[in-house]
């Protein structure tokens, strides 16, 4: 119940954010030159037709009626119609999320498990050489452009080694899986450095904590301390990391999906502004924005869970 | 421009058993799709391509990727021939012009089912070219000369057109004027295009719109035992390393376009065939005619003679094209070979531009597509070669659409394009290119030469093969002395296929029929 | 909602009056930058070939012959591109930096000080700004500007000044109600002066940091838009371009994709080290 | 002598979300020049809240809902904020607890010190510069001129803290307002920090509104006392008078709270019970359930602030009636001497 409530409020908060990128994303997208009309009926296009394929579109239109029309719809849960490929952007966007989600959450499972073990390791020889190095080989990770890590992984696991699928998504859950592989751990290694680096911090300050301390004094082995005393209390700040950075990330999924052909939202994304296709722009546009707001919703409901202290308002 | 390569008609293979068919051709596609057929059938052919299909509506839509693949399912009247150069029955069987060169009767092929099962008849043909001569913004331009389309029996057809035109054959092969059954099948017009009817190989299954179509086998294709195959897939993979990836792992039968920069490294792999097709795209420097100087023809000519074209093909297509000497194409019927083009010879370029009203250069913007390595290749040669002559050029890079729009709107100095053919015919092309009163403002420069639109419109009322030669190669040695395009280069079509894959052959135009093509497990 | 955004984790406090303390990460930071700052303006002398001039019957030669990591399509010196691109890349990126931490810095100054409708008005727009993802914002942006050098810094501006407006505000709130602060206030000093005297070089350092983090976002964005061809302009070298050029070589000439890529991490890497070498000198972990 | 500062019946409260917190109720205090006025109280009293409204200092979301705060013969609460800003800064200075908060780390003292004269009094900077040197030495500190370019990290607390001093002196004010002064610091720099008021007040004839919970403080530096107890002034009067015989049972129980005032150690108020809560009206005395001498008219009744003989008020009623107090008034409980 006190879940719920909470939910509740934080979506209503969302909408007046959702309305302001609407309006952002609408306005902004009809900025770019260029007309859909002009695009989809090609060089022989007559000044008619396209005037009528304009009319037909609505985009004859005021661009403050345009406006209108697209929140009008919008309030009915109509995203709207894709003019390059005449379906509703709804259609186009549900078929294309499955394969962003299984990415970013399998990029955010593959960070967690790459950087969880190496942080543990890290805070526990505090100092030592392993330490330093745990610390310092992902920062290289920080500036490593995702397309070019991508081209990378593509050229030694898919060209050379010829372990994983280059592109696509195959046609089954284990065909995902193997799929997104080279995508996740792309994503992965960008996300791995700023969550090893806060979840280190937030062990060693748990672990100097007098808590700890009492838990040595009871005689408890490092190991049981390290799991049932620290890594949760670690875990609650390093939850809020990780969610900022997730939300961050969605973003570079729109170049991952590029370079390895997934079929997600960020691919649709790109085609989607090439063909001047307004409507589908947009949709995804408010879909991404959606899902930063989940994610950040998700962390925070997750820091209440990992945290008893933490209160929802 | 960026002239989507729109194709006609259907391999000759598909013809086999047609008295009207050349037998040479008919042996060739036998002995290819003979041999496979006998050691493969069935299997699913993956095709992965670059670019999704945008609509299945045949009378509109100029993208190749969707052109490619309706044409499985549906066929037109005639076909273009292998070579690229003429026309052959496929689902007419005969027809007889009138006297007076303005009456066509076609008698149709019997026996022919949509894949519904219904058979198809004159109504269907009346009703399939109407609807494509009635488009607006599609493909009806082709179809201007037809007056009217009689159906007096269910096997025969009369169209009358309104001027002899000799360009109708060609026009009738194009997939625009393809025979869909009449009124949809009762289905409405959005309904059909979701799930096509034709009478091809091929029938609809299913399109995840930016990701996949397939179609599988038609049963009851009237050409019995085709096609070998079950299915074809064509998957969407935008990355050109990973298409070519996707072949060498077995994951894809046919890459649809690797770059000409793969092509050496292709050839080396195993169980991967690299294929050139010869094609009808050329590429072309446009210069706007309506802003200064380019209304200048020594500037025209000097800029044409400052390009080395050697050099743009050994590096642009690794060395897998010509030279252009024409606006016209060697796989073009009326091309002429003796075309005098300009070639690169930087003592002439400085020789025109000192005559001209800049002998001392200028400044000029080349409107470059953003993220086409092609335009921008070309932009920054033209730049480097430019400023031999004083000529600075800045580049401006717009997105692909935005770059299309501004050369069609004339708002641009210097560009880049190319063009494919879509019907075995010159007219389209000559047309598009030099008659600026045709709706492409003379491929969207401005070139207006009244001697040549005459020659133009002489050409399409011509039936005579030594007259229309005479015109169109006049036309074509009018139009390199005028240089109202800098000619650039002729290009093949690459495929790579996996050697499993037997039969496949693109046509000049840049379709390809699959009816023939085997699969070996 | 949270508070940072972009990829690199954030403390708070004070640091300016710590003395200035060399640790070894921020040297290694700094050193890695200097080379790399070295290498782009003293790009002429240490090759000999003009990163734009083509010599098309030279195209794709194999390192060697003079060309130390030999020649790209149109037969340039990928070397000289290289150095060349660095200025480019390091230098669209600084200043790509430098409009959004001005204007994200005085907007987020002024919202914490004033607070009221000002403040929450751009808190508001900020929420809507940060919940767009940060490329699909730039991208998009880049589209509607048209490609360009231009384009770049106002797409990154639009996106990028509300973390330092957040960040700014945030230690502005904290800082005002600092005694000094209310000193200042109570001695009747002008506004201005209490803002930019007494406010903003106690709560900069915050987002000095973040600026050293957020120029690898910057180039990072920079070398993306370059690769999906809305970058910096050809012929001007930019790593971006050279590996979106390369990766039609990748699987005859690899190196020409994968070392402008290693430019771009080893640029990274060093202001990555300087961002963390600044944390841990002013005492925040 | 005329007073440079008049608060009368001011009213400060804080919107919550829990409700509105009444912190000053009807507080009214007077200073002059040459007079030093203390104000003591627990925390939470409102005591600083009423310095911080008299300065226009008031931390967001508090607000004056009520009274009228005179400087210098005018009343600032009808200026505009940017004119009452001029008009307090000019009267007034002020000096807060924390010396190494109040000072801006990242400018050098001297410069902190001369920055008034330079952006307010229109002084060239070097004779700015002179006066700041001249004010450093003022407040007792040695070497000024290398002092001068010191930050203040570099410095003790004591010396801050005389910066601090220096700084209010630099805008040449009738009156310092000090937010405990001293509070941070150890007993010896204390009896320093206050030897350096005492003579200003003294030499240079400022004023001086000290406000503090530590009466050994109060007991050395003023004249004047005011007792603050849940947002109200309970008694004032002389300081002496106040300490020998007080006259309000809080009064009383604060000063039996101060172990021996000779002790060096640092000196916490702590009465059995808990501090009202201002959330809520209070209909009686707000010090009656922890008053030991309450009757049943405490709890029902709220006292006026009544005179009780020359320059001597009391909010109590029981106020005439201190000899029949019970005796054991405001005994600590044991272990709640000190926090």
């Amino acid at each position: 119940m006190r879940y719920l409530a909470y939910v509740l409020r934080r979506l209503v908060a969302t909408v007046p954010v959702l309305f302001g990128i609407s309006l952002i994303v609408f306005f902004m997208i009809h900025l770019v030159p260029g007309d859909p009309a002009k695009t989809l009926l090609g060089i022989r296009a007559t000044d008619k037709a396209v005037a009528a394929l304009q009319k037909s579109f609505g985009l004859d239109k005021p661009l403050w009626e345009q406006y209108l029309d697209f929140m009008g719809r919008l309030a009915h849960g109509d995203l709207g119609r894709s003019f390059f490929y005449n379906v509703d952007a709804s259609e186009l966007v549900s078929g294309r999320l499955p394969a962003t989600l299984w990415l970013v959450v399998s990029a955010t499972v593959l960070a967690l498990l790459i950087s969880v073990p190496l942080a543990v390791l890290a805070a526990s020889r505090r100092g030592s050489a392993l330490d330093q190095v745990i610390r310092a080989v992902p920062l290289v990770g920080l500036g490593m452009p995702a397309f070019w890590v991508g081209i990378m992984l593509v050229l030694v696991f898919g060209l050379k080694l010829r372990l994983f699928p280059v592109s696509g998504f195959g046609d089954d859950v284990a065909g995902h899986l193997r799929s997104i592989v080279l995508p996740a751990l792309t994503v992965a290694l960008a996300l791995t450095p700023i969550l090893i680096r806060s979840l280190r911090t937030s062990m060693i300050a748990v672990l100097d904590s007098d808590y700890v301390v009492t838990a040595r004094a009871k005689g408890l082995t490092h190991r049981r301390i390290i799991l049932s005393h620290t890594l949760r209390n670690a875990a609650v700040s390093s939850v809020t990391v990780l969610g900022v950075n997730v939300a961050y990330l969605v973003g570079s999924t729109l170049v991952v999906e590029r370079v390895f052909a997934l079929p997600g939202i960020g691919t649709l994304m790109l085609d989607s502004i090439f063909n001047r296709d307004f409507a589908v722009v947009q949709a995804v546009t408010l879909v991404f924005a959606v899902m930063v707001v989940a994610i950040n919703l998700l962390t925070d409901l997750a820091h209440a869970a990992l945290d008893p202290r933490v209160e929802l308002s | 421009m960026r002239k989507p390569i729109a194709v006609l008609a259907a391999v000759t293979i598909a013809v086999t058993g047609l008295s009207a068919c050349g037998s040479g051709a008919s042996d060739k596609n036998d002995t290819s799709g003979g041999n496979g057929a006998a050691a493969a059938q069935g299997g699913d052919l993956v095709i992965v391509r670059p670019g999704d299909s945008v609509s299945m509506d045949n009378t509109m839509v100029f993208s190749n990727a969707s052109i490619w693949v309706f044409q499985q399912m549906l066929e037109s009247l005639y076909e273009v021939t292998p070579d690229g150069k003429d026309v052959a029955p496929l689902l007419a069987e005969s027809h007889t012009l009138s006297e007076d060169k303005l009456t066509w009767t076609f008698k149709l092929k019997q026996g022919v089912k949509f894949s519904n099962g219904q058979p198809m008849t004159s109504a269907d043909v009346k009703f399939s070219i109407d609807k494509a001569r009635s488009t607006e913004g599609g493909w009806e331009f082709l179809d201007v000369a037809i007056k009217n389309i009689d159906a007096p029996d269910p096997s025969t057809v009369v169209i009358t057109t309104k001027y002899p035109w000799a360009p109708l054959l060609a026009d009738l092969a194009n997939f625009s004027n393809a025979i869909l059954p009449k009124d949809y099948a009762g289905k409405s017009k959005d309904e059909f295009l979701k799930a096509p009817i034709g009478t091809g190989p091929f029938v609809w299954d299913h399109w995840t719109k930016g990701s996949e179509l397939k179609l599988v086998k038609n049963p009851k294709y009237w050409d019995t035992g085709k096609p070998s195959l079950d299915s074809v897939t064509w998957k969407l993979v935008p990355d050109d390393n990973s298409r070519n990836v996707q072949i060498q792992g077995g994951q894809a039968h046919i890459n649809e376009s690797p770059p000409f920069s793969s092509v050496e490294q292709l050839k080396g792999q195993p169980g991967v065939k690299v294929d050139l097709f010869p094609s009808t795209k050329t590429d072309y420097i446009l210069m706007n005619q309506n802003e200064k100087p380019y209304d200048d023809v020594n500037v025209r000519r000097a800029i044409s003679y400052a390009i080395d074209r050697e050099a743009l093909v050994k590096t642009l297509l690794f060395g897998n094209g010509e030279v252009a000497n024409s606006f016209l194409m060697p796989g073009v019927v009326y091309y002429d070979k003796a075309t005098p083009g300009i070639q690169y010879d930087m003592a002439k370029a400085k020789e025109e531009l000192a005559k001209s009203s800049v002998p001392n250069g200028f400044t000029t913007t080349f409107l470059a597509s953003s993220g086409d390595n092609t335009d921008q290749a070309i932009a920054q040669v033209l730049q480097s070669s430019l400023k031999e002559l004083g000529i600075t050029v800045k580049i401006q890079n717009v997105d692909p659409s935005a770059a299309h729009d501004l050369q069609n709107d004339m708002k641009y100095e210097i560009s880049h394009s190319y063009w494919t053919m879509d019907i075995a015919d010159p007219d389209e092309l000559v047309t598009f290119a030099v008659d600026p009163d045709a709706g492409s403002k003379s491929f969207f420069t401005g070139y207006r030469n009244p001697a040549v639109i005459a020659d133009v419109k002489a050409a399409q009322k011509s039936f005579d093969p030594a007259e229309r030669q005479r015109l169109y190669s006049r036309i074509q040695k009018q139009a390199a002395e005028d240089a109202f395009l800098a000619f650039l280069y002729y290009s093949p079509f690459s495929y790579a296929t996996s050697t499993k894959v037997k039969g496949f052959v693109a046509l000049p135009t840049g379709n390809y029929h699959l009816e023939d093509v085997t699969l070996s497990k | 909602m949270t508070t940072a955004v972009g990829p690199v984790a954030r403390g708070r406090g004070l640091a300016a009056r710590r003395p200035l303390r060399m640790n070894a990460t921020l040297a290694a930071g700094l050193a890695l930058l200097g080379a790399l700052v070295l290498a782009a303006v003293f790009a002429p002398l240490l090759t000999s070939w003009d990163p734009i001039e083509q010599d098309l019957s030279r195209s794709l030669q194999d390192p060697g012959n003079g060309h130390l990591l030999g020649t790209d399509q149109l037969g340039r010196d990928v070397f000289a591109r290289l150095l060349y691109g660095a200025r480019t890349d390091l230098r669209v990126g600084a200043l790509a930096v430098l409009f959004p931490f001005l204007i994200g810095g005085a907007l987020g100054l002024v919202a914490g000080w004033r607070g009221g409708w000002f403040d929450l008005v751009l808190m508001r727009v900020v929420d809507i700004v940060v919940a767009i993802p940060f490329f699909v914002l730039v991208i998009a942006l880049v589209f509607a500007l048209g490609s360009g050098t231009r384009s770049i810094y106002i797409a990154i501006t639009l996106v990028g000044w509300v973390a330092y407006a957040r960040i700014v505000r945030g230690e502005v709130l904290v800082a005002k109600e600092q005694e000094y602060a209310l000193a200042a206030r109570a001695s009747g000093l002008p506004t201005y002066r209490i803002l930019l005297r007494h406010l903003l070089p106690n709560v900069v350092l915050q987002a000095f940091v973040f600026s050293m983090s957020d120029i690898v976002l910057s180039i990072l964005a920079i070398v993306t838009l370059g690769y999906l061809g809305l970058g910096v302009p050809q012929p001007t070298p930019d790593w971006g371009s050279m590996i979106q050029e390369g990766q039609a070589f990748i699987f005859t000439k690899w190196y020409l994709a994968a070392v402008p890529g290693l430019a771009v991490v080893i640029t990274g890497l060093a202001l990555a080290l300087i961002a963390d070498g600044f944390v841990h000198r002013s005492g925040r972990r | 002598m005329t007073a440079l500062l008049e608060v009368h019946d001011l009213n400060v409260e804080i919107p919550l979300s829990s409700g509105r917190l009444h912190a000053v109720r009807g507080v009214s205090l007077s200073a002059s020049a040459g007079q030093a006025v203390g104000l003591v109280g627990e925390s939470g009293s409102g005591k600083s809240l009423t310095l911080r409204a008299v300065m226009d200092l008031l931390p967001v979301p508090a607000t004056i809902t009520g009274g009228t705060i005179v400087v210098n013969g005018v009343d600032v609460s009808r200026m505009s904020a940017k004119q009452r800003r001029e008009h307090l800064s000019s009267a007034m200075a002020m000096i807060f607890q924390d010396s190494l908060t109040a000072l801006n780390p990242t400018m050098r003292v001297g410069d902190q010190v001369a920055e008034v004269p330079v952006r307010r009094l229109g002084m060239s900077r070097s004779s700015a510069r002179a006066r700041a040197t001249e004010l450093l030495d003022q407040v007792g500190i040695k070497d000024p001129e290398r002092r001068y370019r010191a930050y203040p990290h570099e410095l003790s607390g004591g010396m801050r803290q005389r910066i601090c001093i220096a700084i209010a002196l630099s805008a040449e004010p009738g009156l310092i307002l000090a937010d405990e002064p001293t509070t941070a610091l150890d007993v010896t720099i204390q009896a320093q920090v206050l030897g350096v008021l005492a003579r200003l007040r003294r030499d240079q004839g400022v004023g001086l509104v000290l406000v503090t919970h530590d009466l050994a403080v109060i007991s050395g530096t003023c004249e004047h006392l005011n007792v603050m107890y849940g947002g109200r002034i309970v008694e004032d009067g002389p300081t002496g008078e106040l300490i020998h015989a007080p006259r309000h049972p809080y009064t009383a129980a604060l000063l039996r709270s101060v172990p021996d005032p000779d002790l060096p150690v640092h000196r916490l108020l702590s009465i059995a019970g808990a501090p009202p809560d201002l959330l809520e009206a209070i209909p009686g005395c707000a010090f009656a359930p922890r008053c030991p001498a309450v009757i049943d008219r405490c709890t029902t009744e709220q006292p006026p602030l009544a005179p009780i003989g020359r320059m001597r008020a009391s909010a109590c009623w029981r106020a005439h009636d201190h000899e029949h107090w019970p005796p054991d008034i405001a005994e600590p409980a044991a272990g709640e001497m000190r926090a």
